[in-house]
């Protein structure tokens, strides 16, 4: 398997006790309420927080232990946290510049081409809209070559419309990297989703697909 | 660059000022750092806290047999002369009335303000004691009481004289203000805080203040009225007793010195000729030839 | 509608109490100006002398305040634990003690007898009457400004921005260099200027360990109690100035 | 991974360098105490009457700072025009200028021969040695940390909340009395401790405009020029040690 | 007419123009995109901000300098603002209190009940969540006995099963006052509006009901 998760931690309300696996390209959901305990499990994957007991797998080894900066697991917030003293193309070469590699202009170009950034390289992080700073933190992300990719709410903050707009782009991940996206919102599971988690209070009440989440809890969505 | 320190009488800042300059001329090797105080707080701070010091000037020669002999020193050069003088400004209260003769109705006034040195610290301020009592033989009332009246300051008479004593911590009228030494007072007259203040005669021209001069009975200038000004007795907050006589300043080297050789020389510069003429010019009245006093 | 301007009236009369009590006194000082006494003081050595002495003592004593002030703000701001306000805390110390004490506690811990004391003097370190002692001395009560702005400046820094830095491959040494510090500057830059300003300012401590070689403040007093404020104001008025340029300096900082 | 625990080395080093600059010497102050000489100073009654002369110039000059400062925070914190950044700087001034300094100023300004000071000595109030001219200067040196306290206090009180409260009928004042002041009490309390502290530890400026009534500073001042360090030292802990107090008092504050 | 709008405000990208009646007992609706201008114009509406020119006229009185306590227009932001320092029955009785009026104690439990936070009242702001410190808000808003009630983006933060459970809330509304709500989601406006107006860089480009919007602009919008 890819990614074993398996692992609990005291929170304040209750117990984060979250076990599942995700395969390798695999576009996976973790749903859930606010305060469910979403943002709090990927943490502890990509190693901002310690698990109380429990451990994580990646690709077959134990990255428990290991240093935020050496598990190759690339985190978007849900506020694009662009760096604001750099410009966008200084942003872009931030994973080589850390790795003290070259940047790869050539790669940069080409991948903020395809994902409709390349017009705004020269732009300070202040000066662009919500939507292309979270595209731009997504660019950057990929640039530094994440064995997985950690989307926690990435739409949360936009309009509806730039939301509407993003989900292509989204779509367009699929190919390139296995991605964990959270979210509260029912639209952005159905329009992106392999599978879905649905998380309550600490625990994995599912596991599997959208329409099997949707015919198992009867949830009430409004719909135009 | 040797450091030559000097601890000196606030009223001699303005002439010593003037003899390190011709003498860091003469001596280019030499700097001399001045530290003025009043001459009590001089001498303790040799003799009590062991500062490192080289050459000590006092304002009474005699303060320096009485304290540093033997121990800290074991000669003293009287070099120069003073007068006490009441100085005022043109804004002072009643200055266009002040004279001779109604100095002290004028000091009584309540919206007088006026001000002296501390006598525990300063030979000034005792000095300024002694000459208050002194006026009341010469004019014949009771000044001292009068004008001192709420202080903690105690006058006895004696068959003898006059003792006054001095609390530790001295208390005066509202209108009295007091400072560690008496230079320290010309800030307050300047701004008009207070009216008048007790200074030596030399400090009143190096500062261009105007001043009544006191009759030579009381202001503790002249050797003529030596046994007059011996009346008068003041017991300081530490015990020592200080009589009554005309103001002698006086230099000594310390004894373990840092540097004896450059103090020797700092010394020789102000009893020399050439020290006298730059007291003279800074209008501090030089002894010359100087009068050695040895143990 | 009555109570609401009696509100705003008091509000903007005390405002303006408030505002003349800062500003009168400073504005009064550099319009009584005597301009042939400045004048003299302009060409009086010793206080150029005194002014060298003054901002070398706190030019060093900021060096210094910044190398130890910025690496202690920086574990602050990365800590969690317990005493942490204690410690930051800690640092606001310095600010409350009586300068005059802040003197006499460094005589005692750094005269020849103390152990520490004798140990420098080894080394030809001497405190009383130096330049070291006015670094120390001046260092002492303006860490203070340099911890606290350095500690607000990484305080600052969004800890999202911090950890996506780490996923993108940087370790702790890498994020403070290229993130947390360059983001920091505006608020060291204060802290610093502030720093040195406040050393500038200190007269107390060093009038007990360090009389010479003579700072402006000291000289200043000196002058004061020698032969008045004719020539004690020029020099007030002198370092009032400088302190208004290095004011400016903190106001046109970007914060 | 050698380069990162080098990182972490140096600045834990100089973190702790940090540390014991600021503590050593007062631990060392406390510790090197001769007991029977701080019992003596705890009997001596010159010394209590600095210390309430100090501690009553430093209430009164806290709150006449309050008075003064906290009401111009508050027009700053809700002004938004140009030259906001350089009002509030300017009640940064009296931290910048020399304690020596002030003390010349106020001399200047407040003697009976200025148009204030006459003004003033005909109301029977006069400055140079009394304690009217110890609460005006310890006032000077300490309201900018009023100020800026209580100005971070009310700007961290929400737009919105402020917004929401006038939609919901409350004029200014009510919006003050009701919302901004409540929450800023623990700002405004610690502007007010740190500003009692400065207070008390004021020197440079006393020296000159008010030797008398003593203040404890200045006793202690006094003290060390006159009979040593053994005088000093226990006043000094004891000054050192009740500012300690007012420390902790800072610290325990919610903020 | 109930409410009359009709102002200009230069804004730093262009110039807020706009110009609309609402009826009384309207549910009104401002659409658009994050930055188009819409919490400026409420904050016209509501005084905290002042117009350029034109004017705003309530209940047929001019009412473009009156001061924002004197409106009687109640505003609720996207985070709810509740004071802190008040738990929640005190927050619901500061509108009695800056009008120096007794709290009607009875008034405020039966609409307590009715709103579903009867339960909370001695609860303080921190302790609660976020759908029920927004639902206390509105409550609060409306002991103010407003003439309008202007919501900003009222469901923007919290999360879709919130959301959700709030509109049922939000119709109840209608009944009580007129309301001026803000928002980019479309959903919302399908669910509460009797009208809109779609505002697209301070311009007001459509006004008429959601069905209209929609197939006026032909909006893409995604559905379950
Ligand atoms: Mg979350
Ligand atoms: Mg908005
Ligand atoms: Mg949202």
């Amino acid at each position: 398997m890819f990614l074993e998760v398996n692992f609990k931690k005291k929170l304040s309300k209750f117990e984060l006790s979250v076990s599942f696996e995700v395969e390798e390209k695999e576009y996976f959901f973790i749903f859930g309420r606010s305060g469910a305990g979403k943002s709090m499990t990927v943490k502890i994957i990509t190693g901002i927080e310690k698990p109380d007991k429990g451990r994580i797998y990646l690709n077959g080894k134990d990255i428990t232990n290991l240093p935020i900066e050496e598990r190759r697991i690339a985190y978007i917030s849900q506020t694009p946290s662009l760096f604001p003293h750099m410009n966008v193309l200084e942003n872009l070469c931030f994973p080589f510049k850390v790795r003290g590699l070259k940047p790869k202009l050539r790669e940069i170009e080409e991948i903020s081409q395809h994902f409709g950034i390349s017009e705004i390289l020269q732009e300070i992080p202040s000066k662009i809209s919500g939507g292309e700073a979270q595209r731009v933190a997504i660019v950057r992300a990929l640039l530094s070559k994440p064995h997985l990719l950690i989307l926690d709410e990435p739409l949360n903050q936009l309009d509806f419309f730039t939301k509407t707009s993003l989900i292509p782009f989204l779509k367009d991940l699929k190919e390139k990297t296995t991605v964990i996206h959270i979210t509260h919102d029912p639209f952005e599971i159905k329009e992106l989703s392999d599978r879905v988690i649905f998380l309550e209070r600490g625990k994995v009440k599912f596991v599997g697909s959208f329409q099997n989440l949707l015919s198992e809890f009867n949830f009430s969505f409004p719909s135009l | 660059k040797v450091n030559l320190i000097v601890f000196h009488a606030g009223s001699l800042t303005v002439p010593f000022e003037a003899a390190k300059k011709e003498f860091e001329r003469l001596h280019p090797e030499i700097d001399v750092r001045l530290e003025p105080s009043g001459s009590v707080q001089a001498i303790r701070k040799v003799i009590d806290l062991k500062k490192p010091c080289d050459v000590v000037a006092s304002a009474d020669y005699s303060l320096i047999p009485k304290l540093m002999f033997p121990k800290f020193s074991n000669h003293v050069y009287a070099f120069a002369r003073n007068e006490l003088v009441l100085c005022y400004t043109n804004s002072s209260k009643y200055s266009n009335e002040i004279n001779e003769n109604n100095w002290y109705e004028i000091l009584k006034k309540s919206n007088v303000k006026w001000g002296f040195s501390n006598p525990n610290l300063d030979p000034c301020g005792y000095r300024t004691l002694m000459a208050l009592s002194l006026a009341d033989f010469y004019y014949k009332k009771p000044i001292f009481e009068s004008l001192l009246s709420n202080s903690n300051l105690s006058l006895a008479r004696e068959q003898d004289g006059i003792l006054i004593t001095v609390p530790n911590s001295l208390k005066t009228n509202h209108h009295i203000f007091i400072r560690p030494k008496a230079v320290a007072l010309l800030g307050l007259l300047e701004s008009g805080t207070i009216d008048y203040a007790f200074e030596y005669k030399s400090v009143a021209l190096q500062h261009k203040l105007k001043f009544v001069e006191l009759p030579p009975e009381i202001n503790l200038s002249s050797i003529k009225f030596k046994d007059f000004y011996s009346k008068v007795y003041v017991k300081l907050a530490n015990g020592k007793l200080i009589k009554g006589k005309p103001i002698v300043y006086g230099i000594t080297t310390v004894l373990g010195a840092p540097h004896p050789k450059e103090a020797k020389l700092w010394e020789d510069f102000i009893i020399s000729g050439k020290g006298a003429e730059i007291l003279r010019r800074n209008y501090q009245e030089p002894m010359y030839p100087p009068i050695l006093i040895k143990k | 509608m009555r109570k609401r301007s009696y509100f705003k009236f008091l509000i903007l009369t005390f405002s303006t109490l408030s505002f003349l009590f800062v500003i009168l006194p400073i504005l009064h000082l550099l319009f009584s100006l005597n301009t042939e006494s400045f004048l003299k003081t302009l060409k009086d050595r010793e206080v150029w002398n005194a002014l060298f002495t003054t901002f070398e003592g706190a030019t060093l004593s900021t060096i210094l305040g910044v190398t130890l002030g910025v690496p202690v703000a920086y574990v602050l701001s990365q800590s969690y634990f317990k005493g942490r306000k204690f410690l930051e805390g800690l640092f606001d110390l310095p600010i409350v003690i009586p300068h005059a004490a802040v003197g006499i506690i460094f005589l005692e811990l750094l005269n020849s007898k103390s152990l520490l004391g004798e140990l420098l003097s080894k080394l030809g370190i001497t405190f009383v009457d130096t330049i070291y002692g006015i670094v120390v001395v001046m260092c002492f009560v303006s860490i203070s400004y340099i911890v606290a702005s350095s500690l607000a400046g990484f305080e600052s820094v969004n800890r999202e921005l911090i950890w996506t830095a780490r996923t993108l491959g940087a370790s702790p040494f890498k994020v403070f260099r290229l993130i947390i510090f360059p983001l920091s500057i505006p608020f060291i830059l204060r802290g610093a200027v502030l720093a040195f300003a406040r050393a500038v300012s200190e007269m107390g401590a060093l009038l007990i360990v360090a009389y010479y070689p003579k700072t402006i403040p000291i000289l200043m007093y000196e002058r004061f109690e020698n032969y008045g404020l004719s020539s004690s104001t020029p020099i007030a008025a002198l370092v009032t100035f400088l302190s208004l340029v290095i004011f400016s300096i903190v106001l046109s900082l970007p914060y």
